[in-house]
């Protein structure tokens, strides 16, 4: 039925396009100039049904089930749902709605029956309104665009304003996404911090966020501190960049300006592919090869090395980054102009101190932004730290030690079933807010810095 | 205003081809300088080869699959055409087995023999009687998977010179084992059900299908949601907005997404689509939303670029000409923008497609045993099958994962590789 | 020798065809035109000189508002067309610059073949109801631009595969297609050869039957052949405007003068 | 010079024009020297004052041909070929117009020398140096207009002969006044003559020198000798 | 008006600083220059022109083997400086570089400071032991760059700073430092606005004193008007080479005349 | 045109070469005016020799500031001002060129007259006429450096005394003639070159009105006023 709505307004729409543009076609007949061209006249009308009856379409598609529910739960006889609580009445209704989808296991009650065939029903009716409206609503449409039809009028201006209003609204999306995150978290947040206070989770250097699910505890003091998770962050990002910093912008350095063509036509798709390994990946090869390894490796030194070590998370997520700084510093680097380069090289400077001393101071700004971003996507990133790194929430800096991190914290938490309130899953929220302020600041300062560079040369 | 005095030094005499000592420490720093980048681009690369070599290593295995293959008399004793659902498959299928094996004792091994079948034999037999019925009380040829530790066995995955009591077959079963295998009865085929089949708990069973079809149906809708929104905004921010306050914020807020980690957008999904939408859990549909969110930045980022590449000579020819805005964009820059957005936007997709933090927030690392039938079936992705599979303990798993990642490797590997065609294909330079 | 009288020949005094009145253009706070008065005859190549930043782009896209599309600019003052206020709000610039056509400094065709470049305008304007009547229009106007002879032959290739001279002779083609009435030309030379010069000031004196043609131009020497009025425009001001011929032999404003002689302005 | 068309055909126009104007500059001097000559000879007033008043015309095109040229070299900077087309321009007009200027003054003089009493025979030998000055400016001019190097030559050989001729005719003015004193104010007028052909010889000399210049990039030697410098003309072809 | 010696003043015959004879060059598989001889001579300046794509660039890339960062470009033949031969594989192109030194056709100062864009060669040669010596060799840089009055209150402020005419002049000043022997300029006004121009000719004019000075560029007037030898190139080919002021009267050759009387080459 | 510098110095120093070069030949033009009269009056042969032979490096002076114009005119495109002062610098250096070579004609047949006998008398009107000559020429190149439109239009004015002091020798001269015939030859000369100085008066004005068309840009307007335009002399002012 949604398909049916969806393929009679398309039709509706070119039905629109072609009448419109056949009645502008008919006034050029004779002679007059037309103030648009004909497409712009059917170009009008096709937009005028399609871009109102589309966002009508998907409102009533969003709202459909919720208000179906709400109906549903409404109608059902009296004091069945007496004494449940949110919880339970969702079962109910998700139980409704396996019934009216004939997947029936075991024998519910009658009332249940009804109630599905009701929402049966409703559907029904729903279906049948929805394709109701999008028939009358485009043809009422199409009979107004059509009178519009006249030399003077000015159908590309009226195309172009709805095109216009549309892709204003595509850019709205950007911010409402920001809007949805920053609400979403903080608003999850506010509610973990009304059972914890903001001092303890800032200051506080226990992370146990396991103890307070047992029905009756109250938080226990200092259980959600976060400053292990933080430590622990820190500690696996700068494993990453010092790793990820010199050999990436090495490898741009000498891509850059001393690779031969062939070399470098090998080498820059091959980055491009390690930048394009997904991190679950990387995640596995840290617990497939990297930390068996290093477990030998300490085992023959004698050193004891965790299982979950901040070195493997660390040193995986440093060469995940490293195509990241390299094709950075690369574009930063490609973007000093040639001129410049050609006038070191006529003074008689080397390659080499060519790149060192004009190309490379030159691009720096950009190269900073470009390892800050890559600093906060090591802040960020999650799927490595996941599979890598430890759950232990140990207050350390020693690289060898198992730690923990800010999104392996999230992950953890939230995996499985949640509910949205008890502090556990409310504590991945306000750790999920103190990651997004964090690298939001760092990513602002970034593109600060890469902006005004990008500006010196554009 | 040129000045007659020399310079502080008179003019150096010096032949071009004497090197001095200062020529010559130069030029040594210039080849430290290129020995360092070589070897930054040799750790670089050894590491992709270890990644890929390993992953290989491990995971080619999972690739074929060692079956056994029976001569089965469905016996009507066992089975009847009444209970048919119910019937005695395995039983039927253990004695089979144990027709082939004279060394062990039909009572006591029973057990340990039907082991070697995988759990998944005694069904693929039933759907066959149920599809024809006739065929109770006849003797049919069946090729069935082995359980893992065999598989493993037959693969090499499983040292036959390790202690006994550290190995997943004692010795019986490899002896069991050899003997099916000297009676020309085990074969290792292309795992098909790799492709095929849906998750399962049971390695030798577990397959890519259900994930394979999530992660098609959350690109589907990522795609449909976010190209023409990012194209939209994009061409609005670039060509329409007024230079303002306004622009500016929408710009940096856009590339900040960019770089917001993935787990908070998976945040965002949880607590809005999940939590306050009611939306299904683990929906590739809402996967898909939540990564059309992500991937949207991406596409807006790669299609403003693109457009800046067009030369503004370009635009101010066709408005000389008096074409209005929307004329010059969508039929000047846009077209010529399109190869540059292409390739962001498959870019985009493909790092949507690899991406799994947000997914485990939305549940799509359910355990689901059958491919999703629509966007609003429950499902898992192919990144989260793979976390589910690198979690899982059985050693079969091991190669299943990385033959899954070598599967979604295969996948981004396409995705780029056209990518990276039509860059170099519609390439232009003004 | 009594004196020069420079490019005088066939000169006639035209009627007007575009008048500026005061025209005051900023750039946010910062303006670039002050308070300037032009008037651009009809059949007449019109030069502006002056050193660079001057301000003589700014006024010469005043003319067909593209500077509409620069969002901090800001044009105050009367500018008209044939009488007609060419910022009144409900002038289309669309249109507007149907009639006022342009020509850039750096040869900008569309990668599009020559002849879809040439009947591009003519197509978004509606002015050929039929082929034959758009290939009629496309032939004339590269006849126009004396660039059919090279161009016939290949009209189904790319403009830009064109050499420069030829691109630029194809852009003023492409501007000519819509039957503009004036015709800007910013620098059109300044990223040519000598020959491709030669070509295209040749084609500017043809061109002046029939159009009205204002050029830019940093080559005072051009100016000198091209054109019958010279404007030197002077840190956003209208120093002098008069006659070509004068402002080269006997310029009234030491400006002018310290410029065109190559002191210090 | 190459005869290839300019890219800029207005460039080729100016250069056309300009020695159009130097062309029909030269027919008016040949007309106003060959029509004084006769206006002297057939004492006919009206051909004087005729001659006298077309020199105006003469004086107007050399004024617009260096305007012109002025404007070509401010306009085109017109090199090589070009600007020795151009150079070459401003002496031919100025020689022109001097020759137009000598005419004139001829036309005067004879208006005045018709007024007095006739000198049998004076206004033969004027006759015959003015013929062959007047067959020495077609003949440049013919040069110039062909790039002929070889006529040019020639014409420059022959100005030798005018210059004989005006010794020969100084004596014999000399002699006339001598004889009679009532001849002495119009012999005055007929020595004045002789002299001006004498320099509209030099002047058409210049013009060939030109024209080998204008073809080769090269003056001529200055080996032609100088013609009868009696004692008794220190002014001979200088003045 | 015998004849016209255009800059004949102060023309001496000097000795020869750098000789090419039989110089080819191939980009890939196509000839760019071929089988050129050209003779340059110290403290004058030669300038090449001709029609664009002629070879110019190209060959003037030769005399400081600019061109070995291309990888395509292939020269060969014999290119002499003070008699040595400059592609002589023991002969380093950064030692050569630093006695020939370049300027580009768009200003390109280091996004430094003044200062520093002129010590960054006298710092990478070695050239000054302090840095009194180094203060010293940029002050005499910029003096004879014409730049210091204009620069010396602002050493510190980045060069990119600056107007382009000044620009350009910072570029002279930075190759001047290294105290080259040859100065190779690349069409070095043709960014520049008439009055830049009109500063960077009268400094070439100056540079003439201490340094032998090749310039290519499209205006025959500034040809004609800064140096004192000229070479026509056509299709890769040295047509013509010799005084500037008889190239300009009298050249022998007629695809020499046709393209500088601006009939078509 | 404005005092300040141009950019490309170069221009300006050749701007102020050329200027020279025509003020030195004012120099050298003035000297052999001088020279030549004294010639005459004192007899001095040696003082006539070298008048002629220092024409020569007038002439050379000429052909220079023509060529540096030329090359000017092509290599600097002077506009304005300065395109004036090039083109006044042809017509200065032609005229000043002429006013040489009357001086030399002056000189030559100064050194056949002082061979006759001499006329008393007849020298004074010459030496009067070519002094008031002198002083103008002086002026005007004064007029001419310092760009004085005042002093220009004066000498202008001046012109017209001499016109009428060569009117009154012509009268004298003729009177001469018919009193003695043996006069004849001696006053035949005495009268060429009165007609010289003469002549150079007419060049000293063609100079001043350059001096105004340089300063201001336009030329006098034409209504001086003709010297007394005897019928005697219809060649008065003309050549
Ligand atoms: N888009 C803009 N935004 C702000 N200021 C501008 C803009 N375009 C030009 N200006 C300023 O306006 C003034 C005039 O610029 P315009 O481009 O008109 O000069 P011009 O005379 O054409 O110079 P040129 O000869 O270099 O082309 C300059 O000071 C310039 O900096
Ligand atoms: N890097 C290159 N690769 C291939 N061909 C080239 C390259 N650079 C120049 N050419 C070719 O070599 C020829 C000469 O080019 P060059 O740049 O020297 O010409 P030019 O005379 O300097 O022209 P212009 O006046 O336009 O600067 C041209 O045909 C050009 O296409
Ligand atoms: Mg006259
Ligand atoms: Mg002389
Ligand atoms: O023409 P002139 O009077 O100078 O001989």
């Amino acid at each position: 039925m949604t398909l049916i709505a969806f393929i009679l307004l398309a039709v509706l729409a070119t039905v629109g396009y072609v009448l419109n543009r056949q009645a502008a076609a008919a006034i050029t007949a004779d002679g007059t100039r037309l103030h648009s061209l004909k497409h712009f006249h059917g170009l009008f009308s096709l937009l005028s049904v399609l871009v109102p009856v589309l966002v009508l379409l998907c409102l009533y598609l969003a709202l459909q089930t919720p208000i179906i529910n709400m109906v549903t739960m409404a109608s059902l006889p009296d004091g069945v749902l007496d004494g449940m609580g949110d919880g339970a009445q969702q079962l109910v209704l998700a139980e409704i709605r396996s019934v009216s989808q004939g997947r029936v296991f075991g024998t519910p009650e009658d009332w249940k029956i009804i109630a599905a065939e009701r929402m049966v029903a409703l559907y029904q009716y729903a279906d049948i309104a929805m394709v109701t409206m999008v028939i009358i609503l485009s043809s009422v449409i199409l009979v107004l665009t059509r009178r519009r039809v006249t030399a003077e009028f000015r159908a590309r201006q009226a195309a172009e304003t709805i095109i216009h209003g549309f892709m204003i609204a595509c850019s709205t999306v950007a911010i409402l996404t920001t809007i949805g995150i920053i609400l979403a978290l903080a608003f999850e947040a506010i509610r973990f911090f009304e059972m914890v206070p903001f001092t303890d989770f800032l200051f506080g250097v226990n992370w146990e966020p396991q103890i307070p699910i047992r029905e009756d505890q109250i938080a226990a003091e200092g259980a959600f501190g976060w400053l292990p998770v933080i430590v622990g962050t820190a500690v696996v990002a700068t494993i990453a960049m010092l790793l990820a910093t010199p050999i990436g912008l090495l490898t741009a350095i000498y891509l850059n300006e001393f690779a031969p063509r062939g070399l470098r036509a090998v080498v820059k798709p091959v980055l491009e592919i390690l930048a394009g390994v997904p991190t679950v990946v990387y995640g596995f090869f840290a617990i497939l090869v990297v930390a068996p390894a290093l477990r030998g490796a300490g085992a023959d030194l004698g050193i004891g090395i965790s299982p979950n070590t901040a070195l493997a998370a660390g040193g995986v997520m440093g060469i995940m980054l490293i195509p990241f700084i390299s094709s950075f510093a690369d574009d930063a680097l490609s973007a000093v102009p040639r001129a410049l380069r050609d006038g070191s090289l006529a003074i008689g400077a080397t390659r080499g101190e060519t790149m060192l001393k004009v190309q490379f101071p030159a691009a720096i700004p950009g190269i900073v932004g470009g390892v800050l971003l890559a600093v906060s996507r090591a802040i960020g990133e999650t799927m490595i730290v996941v599979m890598a790194a430890g759950l232990m929430a140990n207050l350390t800096i020693n690289p060898l030690d198992s730690v923990t991190t800010v999104t392996v914290q999230i992950v953890t938490l939230l995996i499985g079933d949640t509910a949205f309130d008890n502090p556990k899953t409310l504590a991945a929220f306000a750790l999920g807010l103190m990651l997004f302020i964090l690298t939001l600041g760092i990513n602002v300062l970034a593109l600060r810095i890469v902006r005004k560079y990008r500006e010196i040369y554009d | 205003m040129v000045d007659t005095t020399q310079m502080g030094t008179p003019p150096r005499k010096t032949s071009l081809t004497h090197s001095s000592a200062q020529v010559a420490r130069r030029k040594r720093k210039d080849v430290v300088l290129q020995g360092f980048g070589i070897a930054a681009i040799l750790i670089a690369f050894s590491v992709l080869f270890i990644l890929v070599a390993s992953l290989v290593r491990t995971g080619y295995t999972a690739f074929v699959q060692t079956h056994v293959t029976l001569e089965v008399f469905v016996d009507p004793g066992e089975i009847s055409e009444e209970g048919l659902p119910r019937g005695g498959f395995r039983d039927v299928l253990t004695a089979a087995l144990l027709e082939n094996l004279p060394e062990a004792d039909p009572d006591e091994d029973a057990r340990a023999v039907r082991n070697i079948l995988s759990n998944g034999a005694q069904f693929d037999l039933r759907d066959r009687v149920v599809a024809d019925p006739s065929l109770i009380g006849q003797t049919i040829t069946l090729t069935a998977p082995v359980s893992d530790p065999f598989d493993q066995l037959n693969k090499g995955g499983v040292n036959r010179e390790t202690p006994e009591d550290q190995r997943r077959v004692n010795n019986q079963e490899v002896a069991w084992f050899d003997t099916l295998a000297e009676a020309g009865l085990i074969s290792t085929p292309f795992n098909i059900g790799l492709f095929t089949h849906a998750d399962s708990r049971f390695p030798e069973l577990a397959g890519l299908k259900g994930a394979i079809v999530g992660s098609f149906w959350a690109l589907l809708t990522c795609f449909v949601i976010s190209f023409p929104i990012g194209i939209g905004a994009a061409i609005y921010l670039e060509e329409f907005a007024p230079r303002n306050r306004m622009s500016d914020f929408i710009e940096v807020n856009i590339n900040n997404l960019a770089a917001v980690p993935s787990v908070v957008f998976g945040l965002l999904a949880l607590a809005v689509f999940l939590n306050w939408f009611g939306l299904p859990r683990s929906a590739p549909f809402v996967g898909g939303m939540t990564l059309a969110l992500m991937t949207m930045p991406t596409i807006i980022i790669a299609t403003r670029a693109a457009l800046k590449a067009v030369p503004p000579s370009i635009r101010e020819a066709a408005l000389g000409v008096g074409a209005s805005k929307q004329q010059v964009v969508f039929g000047h820059v846009l077209p010529l923008a399109m190869p540059g957005i292409l390739t962001g936007t498959i870019i985009g997709l493909a790092q949507a497609l690899g991406e799994t933090a947000p997914l485990l927030l939305i549940g799509m690392n359910a355990f689901i045993t059958s491919a999703a039938s629509s966007p609003f079936d429950a499902s898992t992705a192919l990144p989260t099958q793979i976390f589910i599979w690198a979690d899982s303990p059985e050693r079969g798993f091991v190669s299943r994962t990385s033959a899954a990642i070598l599967v979604l490797l295969g996948f981004l590997v396409t995705m780029n590789a056209i990518a990276i065609y039509l860059r170099n294909k519609f390439e232009r330079r003004w | 020798m009594n004196d020069m009288r420079l490019t005088e020949r066939n000169m006639t005094d035209q009627k007007i065809k575009m008048q500026a009145r005061g025209v005051d253009v900023f750039y946010g706070d910062t303006q670039a035109i002050k308070t300037v008065d032009v008037d651009i005859q009809d059949k007449t190549v019109t030069a502006f000189i002056g050193p660079s930043g001057c301000g003589k782009s700014t006024f010469l896209r005043c003319l067909n508002r593209m500077n509409d599309t620069i969002d901090v600019c800001r044009v105050t003052g009367d500018i008209r067309l044939d009488e007609e206020d060419i910022y009144d709000p409900r002038v289309d610039p669309v249109q507007l610059r149907a009639k006022v056509g342009m020509v850039f400094q750096k040869p900008n065709p569309f990668p599009k073949s020559i002849y879809d470049n040439v009947a591009y305008g003519p197509r978004i304007h509606g002015l050929a109801t039929n082929k034959a009547e758009l290939d009629e229009i496309v032939e004339k106007s590269l006849r126009r631009a004396a660039i059919w002879d090279e161009a016939k032959d290949r009209l189904d290739q790319p403009g830009t595969g064109l050499s420069g001279g030829q691109q630029q002779r194809l852009c003023i083609a492409r501007a000519v297609a819509t039957n503009p009435e004036v015709l800007l030309m910013d620098e059109p030379c300044s990223a040519l050869d000598p020959i491709a010069t030669a070509q295209v000031e040749e084609l500017i004196d043809e061109l002046r039957e029939r159009f009205s043609v204002v050029i830019v131009t940093h080559s005072m020497q051009q100016a000198a052949r091209v054109s019958q009025k010279t404007a030197f425009f002077h840190l956003g001001e209208l120093v002098e405007f008069g006659e070509t011929s004068q402002i080269f032999t006997n310029p009234q404003d030491t400006r002018t003068e310290s410029y065109i002689t190559g002191r210090i302005g | 010079m190459e005869n290839k068309e300019h890219i800029v055909s207005s460039f080729d126009r100016d250069l056309e024009g300009i020695q159009a104007m130097i062309m029909k500059m030269g027919g008016l001097v040949e007309t106003a020297i060959a029509e004084a000559t006769a206006a002297l000879e057939n004492r006919d007033e009206d051909l004087a004052f005729k001659v006298r008043k077309g020199d105006k015309a003469i004086d107007e095109l050399e004024e617009r041909v260096n305007e012109e040229a002025a404007r070509i070299l401010a306009q085109r900077q017109p090199a090589a070929g070009d600007l020795r087309t151009v150079l070459t321009v401003f002496r031919l007009s100025a020689s022109l117009e001097r020759i137009g200027d000598y005419a004139k003054n001829m036309a005067k003089r004879a208006g005045v020398v018709m007024q007095m009493q006739q000198i049998n025979g004076a206004a033969a030998g004027l006759r015959r140096m003015s013929r062959q000055v007047e067959l020495m400016l077609r003949d440049v001019l013919d040069a110039y207009i062909q790039r002929d190097v070889d006529l040019a030559a020639d014409v420059r050989e022959r100005d030798l002969e005018v210059d004989q001729m005006y010794s020969a005719l100084f004596r014999e003015y000399l002699t006339f006044m001598m004889e009679d004193p009532r001849n002495i104010t119009a012999c005055m007028h007929l020595h004045f003559m002789a002299k001006n052909i004498e320099r509209m010889g030099d002047h058409v000399t210049t013009i060939a020198e030109q024209v080998i210049y204008l073809s080769t990039g090269d003056y001529p030697d200055e080996d032609r000798e100088k013609g009868d410098r009696s004692s008794y003309d220190p002014g001979n072809g200088e003045v």
